[in-house]
């Protein structure tokens, strides 16, 4: 039942055969890392999510290039929205797909009352727990949420009995992606990574990603990472790309560097209400653009500019 | 008395049932209305705790969403989800705010599919912290819009945990002892649970609301208090604040309960 | 045989009764703050250890004060020996007692050879995994370490085979602190605390403690604070009490403050080999002191502006 | 060739052992030299790993302890103890130092009792990380000085996993698969261990040492490779590394193997 079980033995041995855990330059176009790094049939996953620090010009670059029958992390926005729009997921370990204030995902309730798209459930925690253990080289994790709910009859959670004290626990089963992809403020070229503000569950899917892509608002000097090794959230030898992606989470925001683009959300949202107006989207915004150069061309200097100026409004 | 929403006087409600002293996670929506509310008004030393980790916002502008900078805005802490849910599991965060498509007399809900899982009439959300909120939380207050529909005998999909249809099932799944819902706030009243039953009781209306206007919107037999109070209006300094300072721009506000 | 067995329900409802989510100030002189939160029979744990960030000066109060039949997190240097040699200490969870490049702990061989001490076994990582299942709040954490040894079997831990692979699992109980002593760089008059370097075990420690007491060596302007809230590693309200405690890691270091006083160490080693050269160092260091402004006065402030001066050296 | 003391022959034996392109995790003492001569010498590209956090410190200056300021000096992060023991849990370190005060055969190792555990001829520090590295590395480096009673046929105490008295005790015990000692290194010779039967078993010996000194300096059965090499002596580039740029003050080198 569960779309990628826990594997802790494969998963010490990917890391021994594919880590690089010397100094290499890993900076490349979202073209080359996402022609690289993200495979038919991966599973995949995004952070943060969707409005907030979300590497959107990856996902746009995975839309173009379209490999088939992902299987993905379902904690998101446009993110989510876009790939399942673009017909290339196949399941989703499902948390939380929609838009906070702004309500329901038309393109999740298309995909699941239409086209009947496999969701499996979880919590928000559970989702964060399991790429924890991923991350800890660990087959599980014990909880004590999603108990005696639904959410746990549909997930591939499991019960047991803590030993030491008689209390009932789930028990998560580790979550490994096939690919990550993480967008930070800061990276050196070799994919040192710094991040401002909350940290979502970037650390965790950092280390629970066999491949994993870095999308950074500024390449920095590999000096500044050695100045403050306490400021490093994701250390080079976790990361396979960086790709240098100013304004990459636009229309989302990026912490302390520019705000979300309303505008811009509020003209998606009425688009994606009906399967025509999401298609129309997708070709202007997604594959009309060749990279996401001519994405930010696009939106328009002085509006990204704007964007940026009223970072704290 | 001015003029109010239904909306409105929701938030109000939800705002006056809140501590000042403890933790409190917030979701998206109402329940950073009346956060915010109370914040102002009622409960200034209250903590706001965001579910991908800001500690301590002063909420003086809204976030739109759970993750945005304004959820750390001149916090104490920028922290992570696993930290902020593994302090819930913890024991710290003494009240959660939770929502639905669906209830039940128990206090369960549903935020995942209307009809069945798999060829759902509606594709609800899913969980995201909801499920978390309500199994470890110390107490939750749970906003609704009372419609017949929404207040079901039977949930959909039972998302996250209320008392889970029985008066021990919390107890029965495991969930940390003591935990559960404390109050329903809706358009039309305010609810508790039962001590010996578990299930939703009205023990105050709103203005202008009679029993059996909200037992009529109730799907499930719905017990009441020997009492039932009634819930004072808005009051002009509720009003102010939430138009003037929590929502000037009325992204929340416009919207229905 | 757990000489603090696990006990989340207790543990969330310690966390419901006595921790303040509020602002409380809680700026103390450490004799009020061990008078406060350390009692006779806790169960109690420093961090860093021994020669690095180690909360010495707090130490050094609670053998002044002394309470009895404490039980101890066993990774230090002088911090578990002063206690051990005070005859403050009933138990021990060990990992490593031992003064690395410089050999043996003589206070622990004595207690252990000639007193009987008890001792629990556990690998390094267990300990930091039993805290941070403490901070999880769960009653244990899955490990791969420990297996098939006497370490194991001395240990208070379990096996178990992973229900979704099969794997051969140690569980490590939780292990949450009735006090934990942390020495920071900085913190607000509330107990927000900004630590620089390597975090060591502290973030799990400050989560797995039923009391806390944070020793600092700058208290800072909550605006401060505020100003990059992603700087906080232990929020305010896990702390019970701050102690302002400059040079409170004498004589380990601080990184980027200070650096470790050879001298005082190699000399202390020394006095330590005997029972007696024990009792004098402790006399003159440490009973001989009413407090940590007096012990500063002792060690002298030339030598002290020296060890800051030489910091990076 | 200049004179050089039996701690210089085994810490550039152990140098010699390690790859480049790895992450090698380095407890207190001998292993810090070894790592220090071989990120000099013949493997710049090596990763160091402190267990309280620091990852790739350049080694210029010799750590006196583990969480030293110096072992994220001029560093890629400074981490903490739970994820560098996780990172080595999931299967991204390669190489890992250990030392002892007992090893029998199969490199298990003792650093925790001589004699009973309740009532100690000399109680020794504790597993520290050596547990740990044991575990969870892909292959470990033994450091021993080698005498007969620390080489020996049953260990006071286990603290640290070698291939636990068996071909098959890791997999039996749990412990992650392909795992285990790849090298001892002592002041006598360099040992690996027999593929069928996971035992010690010399292939190589230290200048003017002979294989029945080391038999006779070993405690249990030891095997002998099919062919024995013989280990250069420490060269000069190696001896003027060490003496006059990993460790000038002689912290280390002065200590006894």
């Amino acid at each position: 039942m569960l779309l990628q079980p826990p594997d802790p033995e494969g998963l010490r041995a990917w890391m021994r055969d594919h880590k690089d855990m010397t100094l290499t330059r890993k900076v490349m176009s979202e073209s080359e890392a996402v022609r690289r790094f993200v495979r038919e049939g991966d599973y995949v996953g995004f952070e943060l999510y969707g409005t907030v620090r979300c590497p959107l010009s990856v996902v746009r670059e995975i839309v173009r290039q379209g490999p088939r029958r992902l299987r993905l992390l379902g904690q998101g926005l446009m993110d989510v929205d876009f790939l399942v729009a673009a017909g290339l997921v196949e399941a989703m370990d499902i948390t939380y797909v929609g838009y906070e204030a702004y309500g329901l995902s038309s393109v999740l309730r298309r995909a699941a009352e239409k086209d009947g798209l496999r969701l499996i459930e979880w919590s928000n925690a559970a989702l964060a727990w399991r790429m924890k253990a991923a991350a800890m080289g660990l087959p599980f994790l014990p909880a004590r949420s999603m108990l005696g709910t639904d959410t746990f009859k549909h997930s591939g959670a499991r019960r047991m009995k803590d030993p030491y004290t008689g209390i009932e626990l789930a028990l998560l089963p580790a979550l490994a992606l096939d690919c990550g992809v993480i967008h930070v403020h800061r990276a050196d070229v070799f994919g040192n990574c710094q991040l401002d503000g909350i940290t979502g569950f970037a650390l965790e899917m950092a280390r629970a990603s066999k491949r994993l892509i870095i999308s950074a608002e500024q390449i920095i000097e590999t000096e500044e990472i050695l100045k403050r090794p306490e400021k490093t959230a994701i250390p080079f030898y976790l990361v396979d790309a960086v790709v240098h992606a100013p304004f990459g989470a636009h229309p989302g925001e990026t912490c302390y560097l520019y705000r979300r683009d309303e505008g811009h959300i509020s003209g998606y949202l009425a688009a994606a209400r009906s399967a025509e107006g999401m298609k129309r989207y997708l070709d202007e915004w997604v594959y009309g653009v060749p990279d996401h150069a001519a994405y930010m061309r696009r939106v328009g200097e002085s509006d990204l500019a704007k964007l940026a100026e009223e970072k704290g409004s | 008395m001015s003029a109010y929403s239904a909306t409105e006087m929701l938030v109000c409600l939800a705002a006056r049932q809140m501590r000042g002293r403890t933790a409190v996670f917030i979701g998206t929506g109402l329940p950073m209305l009346a956060a915010a509310l109370a914040k102002r008004l009622y409960a200034p030393e209250l903590l706001p705790v965001f579910e991908f980790g800001g500690i301590g916002s002063t909420l003086d502008r809204l976030p739109l969403g759970v993750g945005e900078s304004r959820t750390f805005e001149r916090a104490f802490a920028a922290l992570g989800i696993c930290d902020v849910m593994e302090t819930a599991q913890r024991g710290l965060i003494g009240d959660g705010f939770l929502g639905g498509a669906q209830i039940n007399a128990w206090g369960d809900l549903n935020t995942t599919v209307i009809g069945p899982h798999d060829r759902p009439k509606v594709r609800l959300p899913g969980s995201g912290g909801g499920n978390d909120v309500g199994s470890l939380c110390w107490r939750t207050i749970i906003l609704m819009k009372h419609e017949r529909q929404r207040f079901v005998e039977k949930l959909d999909f039972l998302t996250t945990p209320g008392y889970l249809g029985s008066a021990r099932g919390r107890e029965r799944a495991g969930l940390p002892r003591g935990t559960g819902p404390y109050r329903v706030v809706t358009d039309l009243g305010l609810f508790d649970f039962a001590p010996r039953t578990k299930r939703m009781r009205l023990i105050a209306l709103n203005p202008g609301v009679k029993t059996a206007d909200v037992v009529a919107a109730t799907g499930f037999k719905l017990a009441v208090a020997p009492r039932v109070e009634n819930n004072p209006p808005p009051t002009e300094p509720e009003l102010t604040t939430l138009r003037e300072s929590v929502d000037p721009q009325r992204i929340f506000l416009k919207q229905s309960a």
